[in-house]
């Protein structure tokens, strides 16, 4: 491809999926009207769930879903390998996603609640940093392919990748949403990232924070404004714990 | 010289999730047929004890990232069963809608990226955008349309955000309901082309008597709610979902197999046309005849025809929807309750068949037990039963390995596996 | 009934009507600032260092060459279609209406993707914007110039001025650091501004390698080689922040007037004329009101250094 | 300006007429909060009888009529080496309904930005001149504080203003547009009483502020207090949301940047309105913040408000309608850190222990 004198490749990329829902990766097949000239950025290495055609030399991996296996760690380590470029691709591979919702109870437990007597293996959840080294992450339950688009873009040409560092606030303002605070509910907004286009709270439903963090925010004022407005800490405990994107934030107390 | 061969197909291409099939052929002989789901399990199950009524559906739909909707919609019919709350009737209309547009656009996707290269002879979509560029598009026409539903009704195409227990958190906004309409119209002329292409293909002729399981009310084609019907002449209450469904463990399946007057049940589009043909909008009567089908049809490999025949349903009854919601008043669309304890199931035709989701709540009204059953289990054993049928046919008709192979990843196809929604 | 519509004829709205709307608004040089660039011919791109290059442009446009005119000091906003525009200091001559030269340092994104761009192809730039350097005044004065590291990017535009003016000047002093002796940049042109301008330059680095002679240390060291007439004398210090703050507490301390030292303000900018705010120095626009400022008035803007 | 009277039921024809014709915006009530008030927005309106002619304050301000939170500046189209620019300043007509005088105000503060200084904008200079404004007074909420900054009347910057005077509307008529439009309707010459009862509504308007803020010399006040605690403490509160900015009828600032076309083949300059208090405003190439603690952006945001115009054009841009402060989700709002500042200074001058918690 040449564009204005300068001449731009396409990414050579494969695409793998590991605990969840798949429902990222399916992302790349929307935004239908633009699809045709997505896939001119790509050449596509292997896709198992849109492709039968799988090759080994790929430059960037997008890596769907959360760890909770010991073979996922072993096919994760041999894409870490292989790709220059790998991106979590998801909620659940950025934070462990709902997935980790799991890790709340001992593992045997959960076993024997969902198969009985016949043991499968499985391991408390983890994200895909814990396990290898991640160059770009892109969160959301599930990705906003508006965003994935412009972040293909970006790589083709080289231009700069970047997630907003402002919280959901901004965006939800902008369509002109009432408050949930105002409605009477937690909302995570304030705290998570944006570029969501705040699609929850247009909803009319609170943010539950899948984009995780948004850059340096004021978590102690926000906990503080929760009990100041004496709304349910137990609600506040469900919300961030949702997609395991607060981790680093949770205390005790919360 | 007889055929000596094994089929080892590891994670199967163009599905959702990891599924693998064995076929081991001895001295022309079959000696093994399997089908087995090897997909990381995830404990839904288990995560959702002790979560908010509310919650749930946000964490339930992300067992699938294809039929979110289904699962958000059959936790709250659960939920909404369980602690006896009725959404207000424009709620239910617009949950309606939602469904036509996630099936619309599970079928296209199926279709046209998952199932037409195998006809085509290509790995993916991708050559046949080139080759077949019409065709591609008038698919993903269709599965735009699909998704656009999909978000006016819900907000968002994959995993909901509106679909709340007790109704909608916000109603869809008229003129893009108008919109909606017109894009409709629009599009009938990508389903006609789809119609045409597809009543051109050599569809594989196998047949294995198969016991087909889908919703049935009596009234109209099923999406939401109703009683529990087979071809083979059982009919249950919703409530009843375990008798209809006995799950069993087969190893190494994590995904688990079920079963109900036979050794094993089809649920999807194919079950539900099979049930229900009476059902259909008159258009969709018109091309299932037009494409050669007809109830009961026990060959597999018509799932595919039987899902394009639900797209032309889907389009004609969204668009008396449609115009339906438009006349209405959508101020009230969320009743309020009060949690408390209770239990029900709440059953849903999800684009691959009957979706199951029985919860318990306590008095504050967070869930303590669930269970969800997912169409894909339900097909897990005829996929598997069928695959040995299927083979021992190709043997007989003396075709070799590549084309035995071909022919087994088709078959799964058909069924539009679900995977790791089968194991959640 | 009237037509209640309610609209304003659309060429009530074209740039002409608008231009002719708002008093004193020279149509096109103004014009040419705010949206629409002029466009520009890449002639030629020299690599001074891994890090920088000099890009030569050219307004394609004669008449649009014709209008554009800047000072010394002042900047363009260059863009790069698709990449963005980044505010870039003119490091060429005032009198030289052919073209114009940018010395630029692969510092982010537009810049890196500028390095990729090679002679031949077409950009924009906006502007001139921002204030200059008081060369008028400065006038029958001896002069200090100050740079460190890229610093000299934006003074080679008054060094060019002073060179074409020579006579109108005192003795002129260029004081020139950086890190290392490769990163000097321009030093193909020491020899014509020591020989034919007269100007006496002084180099340091931070770091000598084996074939460096000349001084090495902090930019402050080379005021010890030189006796100035701090009355009578001028400066105009660029470089990094830390470096004008101690260079120009150092001049104070001399005796140079505060309002006869100049420094060069960098912060970040979109739109180059005090609308985006990016650039708001307590009340003060770098890019309206400066970038140029007297050391007085940085020293009163809080957080500007 | 040419003033008349009309009656209630008129003026609703009137503006039935209106809004049928033309694409129009104004009051409706979006939601209502928990606590039982109901929230209004200027939304899309088809008729007359879909505007809240009596609501109280939107909650989000008429700014984005002129500033959109996201507008596409120009377009590139590539050709081999070359491009083209194309700009367009086109923009549709509008009718906004039921703007209050502190919103007209904020729009006059706006076209003093945006069109009096060194660079016109003509983005924002097509929108202006392609809105119809029609104004309409109201008793204050309990916080609103524009009084305090004189911004309770207006007397430019609005095609039509109507007063409520009871029966009928007060009407001040400053376009001819509005002239001629109004002259199918039945109005008339306010009478004695009529101008009487005007008065008394001014009165009345007038006397119900129950918020003031003491806002002389707030800019040397801001200026000598750049370093007071009083920054720490209502930023150890502040999220960096933004909220208050998108809210604020003259936040202005913005940020651009621009977009390879999914296809290569052009490419799109676009202003996206930002914020002072969010996190990267000032951060330069290399990453160096020059605010890098929350106090820093959330005092630039008062800064900017409440002094740095003044130097420019000797008024603060901050109208008083409180937006900022009721759409805060921490409680800062403009009343509260001016009076903290105040109390800074006043205790700095009697030697008092600078507390910032004082308050
Ligand atoms: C008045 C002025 C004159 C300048 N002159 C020169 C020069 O002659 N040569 C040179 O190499 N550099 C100069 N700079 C610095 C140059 O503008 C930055 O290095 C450049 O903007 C970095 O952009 P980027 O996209 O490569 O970096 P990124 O870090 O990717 O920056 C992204 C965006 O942030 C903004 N930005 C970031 N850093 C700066 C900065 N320091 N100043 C202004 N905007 C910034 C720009 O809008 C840029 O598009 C000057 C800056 C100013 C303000
Ligand atoms: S609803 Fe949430 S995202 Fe929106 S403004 Fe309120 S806190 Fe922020
Ligand atoms: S002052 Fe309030 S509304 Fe503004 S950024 Fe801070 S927390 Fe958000
Ligand atoms: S700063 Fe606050 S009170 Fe002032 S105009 Fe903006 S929103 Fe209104």
């Amino acid at each position: 491809m040449n564009q204005q004198g300068m001449h731009f490749e396409k990414l050579k990329i494969a695409s793998f999926d590991f605990t969840c829902c798949e429902g990222c990766q399916l992302q790349f097949a929307n935004r239908e009207s633009s699809l045709p000239a997505f896939f001119e950025l790509l050449d596509v290495r292997a896709f198992r769930e849109i492709s039968s055609e799988k090759h080994d030399d790929f430059d960037m991996a997008f890596v769907e879903g959360s760890i909770s296996r010991s073979d996922e760690i072993e096919r994760l380590q041999s894409i870490r390998k292989q790709a220059k470029i790998l991106v979590a691709f998801g909620t659940c591979a950025c934070f462990g996603g709902v997935n980790s919702l799991k890790n709340r109870i001992p593992i045997e437990e959960s076993v024997v609640e969902v198969y009985g007597e016949h043991p499968v293996e499985t391991l408390p959840v983890q994200k895909i940093s814990d396990i290898v080294q991640v160059d770009l992450s892109i969160p959301g339950c599930p990705v906003a392919k508006e965003e994935v688009e412009r972040i293909v873009v970006s790589l083709v040409t080289g231009s700069k990748v970047n997630l907003p560092k402002y919280p959901v606030c901004v965006e939800c303002k902008q369509q002109l949403n009432t408050c949930m605070f105002d409605l009477g509910e937690i909302c995570l907004g304030s705290i998570t990232r944006a570029g969501c286009n705040a699609v929850c709270t247009s909803g009319k439903t609170p943010c539950l924070g899948c984009r995780g963090p948004a850059e340096d925010i004021n978590f102690p004022a926000f906990t503080e404004l929760v009990k100041e407005r004496g709304l349910s800490e137990n609600d506040l405990r469900e919300k961030l714990g949702f997609y395991n994107a607060f981790e680093a934030y949770r205390t005790d107390e919360t | 010289m007889k055929l000596d061969c094994s089929i080892d197909i590891h994670h199967l291409t163009r599905v959702e999730g990891h599924g693998n099939i064995h076929i081991r052929v001895e001295q022309g002989q079959l000696v093994e047929a399997k089908w087995a789901v090897v997909e990381t399990p995830r404990f839904f199950e288990v995560m959702v004890k002790g979560m908010s009524a509310e919650r749930v559906p946000f964490l339930t739909s992300r067992i699938c990232g294809i039929c979110s909707i289904s699962h958000a919609l059959a936790s709250i019919r659960s939920l909404e069963r369980a602690m006896q709350v009725t959404p207000p009737p424009a709620a239910e209309a617009v949950r309606l809608l939602a469904m036509h547009g996630e099936t619309l656009q599970s079928h296209a996707l199926h279709l046209f990226f998952l199932a037409a290269p195998d006809f085509a002879g290509t790995p993916s979509v991708l050559p046949l955008m080139q080759s077949h560029p019409e065709l591609v598009k008038a698919g993903l026409d269709l599965k735009e349309l699909g998704n656009e539903i999909s978000t006016v009704t819900t907000g968002r195409c994959t995993h909901p955000v509106s679909l709340v227990v007790g109704g909608l958190s916000k109603a869809p906004d008229k003129d893009r309901l108008k919109f909606l309409l017109d894009m409709i119209g629009e599009r009938k002329s990508a389903l006609g082309l789809a119609c045409d292409f597809f009543a051109s293909l050599a569809i594989p002729q196998f047949e294995r008597e198969t016991e087909f399981i889908s919703l049935h009310n009596g009234v109209s084609y099923p999406f939401i709610g109703g009683d529990l019907r087979s071809t083979d002449g059982v009919l249950r209450d919703e409530n009843d979902y375990l008798l209809m469904t006995n799950e069993y463990l087969a190893e190494p399946s994590t995904s688990k197999f079920t079963r109900c007057s036979r050794e094993s049940s089809a649920a999807g589009a194919l079950a539900r046309f099979n049930n229900n043909s009476a059902f259909l909008h008159p258009e969709a009567r018109k091309a299932a005849e037009h494409l050669g089908l007809r109830p009961v049809c026990h060959n597999p490999f018509m799932c595919n025809i039987a899902q394009l025949v639900e797209c032309v349903h889907i389009l004609n009854d969204a668009e008396t929807l449609i115009a339906k919601l438009i006349d209405m008043d959508l101020r009230e669309i969320r009743t309020q309750f009060t949690p408390k304890a209770g239990c029900a199931t709440g059953a849903v035709e999800a684009p691959r068949g009957i979706l199951y989701h029985y919860m318990e709540t306590d008095n504050e009204g967070r869930v303590v037990k669930a269970d969800c059953i997912i169409p894909t289990t339900q097909n897990n054993a005829n996929i598997h039963y069928d695959l040995g049928a299927l083979a021992r046919q190709a043997l007989e008709e003396g075709k070799n390995d590549r084309e035995i192979e071909k022919l087994a990843t088709m078959l799964v196809r058909s069924y539009d596996p679900c995977i790791s929604c089968s194991v959640h | 009934m009237h037509d209640m519509r309610f609209t304003i004829p659309r060429q009530d709205l074209n740039r002409e009507a608008f231009a002719s709307s708002v008093p004193d608004f020279n149509l096109k040089s103004d014009l040419m600032k705010t949206d629409m660039g002029y466009k520009c011919r890449i002639t030629n791109i020299v690599s001074l260092t891994e890090q920088e290059k000099l890009f030569r442009l050219r307004i394609v446009d004669p008449e649009e060459r014709r209008i554009f005119r800047f000072k010394p000091g002042q900047f363009i906003m260059l863009e790069l279609p698709g990449f963005g525009d980044v505010p870039i200091s003119i490091s060429s001559s005032n009198s030289n209406h052919e073209y114009i030269e940018l010395c630029i340092r692969k510092a982010g994104h537009v810049t890196s993707a500028l390095f990729r761009i090679e002679p031949g192809m077409h950009l924009a730039i906006r502007g001139p914007f921002g204030s200059s350097f008081p060369v008028d005044e400065m006038a029958g004065h001896h002069v200090l110039l100050i740079a460190g590291g890229l610093g000299i990017a934006p003074l080679r535009a008054p060094l060019f001025w002073i060179n074409e003016h020579r006579d109108r000047f005192r003795d002129v002093h260029l004081l020139y650091g950086a890190k290392e002796p490769s990163q000097l940049l321009f030093s193909y042109q020491f020899d014509e501004w020591k020989t034919i301008s007269h100007i006496r330059l002084h180099t340091i680095v931070e770091h000598a390698d084996a074939e460096w002679k000349g001084n090495t240390g902090m930019i402050t060291e080379l005021f010890g080689d030189i006796s100035i007439d701090t009355k009578n004398t001028y400066a105009i210090v660029c470089g990094p922040p830390v470096m004008f703050k101690f260079v120009c507490s150092y001049l104070d301390r001399l005796g140079i007037p505060m309002n006869r030292m100049f420094v060069s303000l960098e912060r970040r900018m979109h739109c180059g004329m005090g609308k985006c705010c990016r650039c708001m120095v307590g009340s003060t626009f770098t890019c309206i009101d400066g970038p140029v400022f007297d050391y007085w008035s940085v020293m009163n803007l809080k957080e500007a250094i | 300006m040419i003033y008349k009277v009309i009656s209630k039921p008129e003026f609703r024809k009137f503006i039935d007429v209106l809004v049928r014709e033309n694409t129009s915006f104004g009051p409706r009530q979006v939601d209502t909060a928990a606590n039982g008030n109901p929230v209004y927005q200027f939304m899309p309106v088809a008729s007359a009888d879909e505007i809240e002619f009596d609501y109280t304050a939107t909650a989000s301000s008429a700014k984005h009529f002129f500033l959109p939170f996201r507008d596409e500046l120009s377009r590139f189209s590539f050709h081999d080496r070359t491009f083209e620019q194309h700009i367009a300043y086109e923009s549709e007509p509008v009718v906004l309904i039921g703007l209050r005088p502190c919103d007209i105000s904020a729009l006059n503060i706006l076209d003093d930005v945006l069109l009096n200084g060194r660079y016109p904008s003509p983005y924002y200079l097509a929108k202006r001149k392609n809105t119809f404004v029609i104004g309409m007074d109201h008793l204050p909420l309990p916080d609103c504080f524009c009084k305090s900054l004189a911004h309770h009347t207006v007397s430019t910057g609005f095609n039509l203003f109507c007063s409520d005077i009871g029966e009928k509307y007060y009407l001040s008529i400053n376009s001819s547009k509005a002239f001629t439009y109004l002259e199918e309707f039945q109005t008339e010459e306010p009478s004695y009483e009529d101008n009487c009862l005007m008065t008394q509504r001014r009165k009345l308007i007038s006397g119900s502020f129950r918020t003031e803020v003491d806002v002389t010399s707030l800019p040397s006040i801001l200026d000598i207090e750049f370093e007071s605690p009083v920054w720490d403490k209502w930023g150890a509160k502040c999220l960096n949301c933004g909220t208050c900015a998108m809210v604020c009828p003259t936040c202005y600032c913005y940020s651009v940047d621009e977009r390879f076309d999914i296809d290569l083949k052009g490419a799109s300059r676009n202003r996206q309105l930002y914020s002072c208090n969010l996190v990267d405003f000032a951060v330069v190439a290399g990453g160096h913040n020059f605010r890098p603690k929350n106090g820093d952006r959330l005092k630039y945001r008062y800064y900017h408000q409440h002094r740095g115009f003044a130097e420019n054009a000797n008024q603060q841009i901050c109208v008083g309608c409180n937006r900022c402060g009721r759409a805060c989700l921490t409680g800062i709002n403009p009343k509260a850190v001016i009076n903290d500042l105040r109390m800074e200074k006043e205790s700095c001058m009697t030697c008092v222990s600078p507390s910032p918690d004082r308050t």
